[in-house]
């Protein structure tokens, strides 16, 4: 059965680590968005989505990462994922969100 | 011959309703032995098509009608709706360095299908839309 | 008037597919904030209503139609299939104690069924079963 | 989306303790009685049920849970649930399984 959306937040190194749980809908994109300005307006310029317990996503719940993207590119910060479905992965693809935001195996990879 | 399951689903317009065909397409495809890799993109095919048709179906009759016919080769997905349709080549293609400069951030639905799809067909005009689409699985 | 969600699903015979049934409960009630008690019965209920009817169903129609129609008040559930239908008067009542005498353990669908929904109604014949539950939801 | 049917199992002081997890259909819980069985015929006579993660159920599952209750029966063992889902715990009451089977908080609680 479906669990309703979640998530977790923590800072490591300066470093914005969302971890989701569920479906990537329109409210969860919201809710990961609202998580992130939170922190960016303190500054925070590298966010992690670590979206092991996520494999179900929408494309408006897509586009708030792109809002994210949008804000990181006006300081020179960067949007990070881990642990993406391999389904969701193809999409980010197919959107070109690589482009922009970077794939990692974990936290420690990015400096 | 080969081994053919139907799900048919009539599906309201509430929150998060996709996840009822998401789970069948899960189960057709556990029964028939297929790549989850190719059932994680038949879902997002699904989840693209069914979010448009209930956005867009008639206050008369808020449903989306979803239809999947599966092989071990092949997925058939029917999507109906009852809404106003749409030109499909009006539809402007969706690119992400203009949707960094502002403004709206949607539009990647009908890209995202196609581009996952192996065939990919509407039939839109004032009375409702149809979506059929093919998605290999071998 | 009180806000009335329809479900309608056409399900194969292939393992687990009530699930989807279930997976419809769960938003439906989500959507009107139903108890999440009330909900876990209606999901008993449905889930031995679908296996009868797909363990019953034709061979030509191997299918068996499940329609939801929930308000915040109550739950219709109605199963069908198309097999060569039953005698519920003549299906014995299960008896814990007996069944702990050694032989078969199944046959507590119907008691489950019944003792757990608020109305149920059974028409059968040699073309099929229908059943016609109501769940109340507060 | 469901994840298929899978448990885990410890002794515990000659405890049995079968943890289970997702759908408990027939195909569940004719595993919970074959790694049931595996410890019966070894002499364990005392088994418990953790069906925290088992929110769905159906009567054929059910019925492995009769067939384990008759084989306790003879030796005078005894069958123990934890966790149970609400509409489960009234199932279960329906057909009459707490006359014979009986609901613990832990394991703890079975001497
Ligand atoms: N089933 C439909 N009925 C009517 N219009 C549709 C339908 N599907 C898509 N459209 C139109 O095509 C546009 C692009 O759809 P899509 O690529 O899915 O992105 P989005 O829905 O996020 O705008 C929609 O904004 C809408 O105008
Ligand atoms: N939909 C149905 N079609 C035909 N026979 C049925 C149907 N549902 C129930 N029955 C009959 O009633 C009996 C009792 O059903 P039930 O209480 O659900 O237990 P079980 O299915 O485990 O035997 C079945 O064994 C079957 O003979």
């Amino acid at each position: 059965m479906s669990s309703e959306f979640s998530y977790t937040s923590k800072l490591e190194n300066n470093i914005l680590i969302i971890t989701t749980q569920g479906y990537i809908n329109n409210v969860g994109g919201e809710k990961i968005e609202k998580e992130f300005k939170k922190h960016y307006d303190n500054g925070v310029t590298n966010v992690l989505v670590d979206m092991e317990k996520s494999n179900v996503i929408n494309s408006i719940g897509i586009s708030y990462f792109i809002e994210i993207i949008e804000k990181l590119n006006d300081k020179n910060g960067k949007l990070y994922f881990t642990n993406l479905d391999s389904a969701i992965d193809k999409t980010f693809s197919i959107m070109g969100l690589f482009q922009y935001a970077v794939k990692v195996n974990s936290v420690d990879e990015i400096k | 011959m080969d081994k053919n399951i139907i799900l048919e689903i009539k599906l309201p317009n509430i929150p998060d309703i996709e996840l009822v065909a998401l789970e069948g397409l899960q189960l057709m495809g556990r029964c028939l032995g297929i790549d989850e890799d190719k059932i994680g993109e038949a879902k997002i095919i699904v989840t693209e098509a069914i979010i448009n048709g209930l956005e867009h179906t008639g206050k008369e009759s808020p449903f989306v009608d979803v239809d999947f016919t599966m092989t071990k080769e092949k997925l058939i997905i029917t999507i109906i709706d009852s809404g106003k349709g749409f030109v499909p080549s009006e539809v402007a293609e969706p690119n992400l360095k203009d949707k960094l400069k502002g403004g709206n951030k949607r539009g990647w639905g009908l890209k995202i299908m196609k581009s996952m799809s192996d065939d990919f067909e509407i039939k839109s005009d004032e009375n409702g839309t149809i979506i059929i689409i093919t998605k290999k699985l071998i």
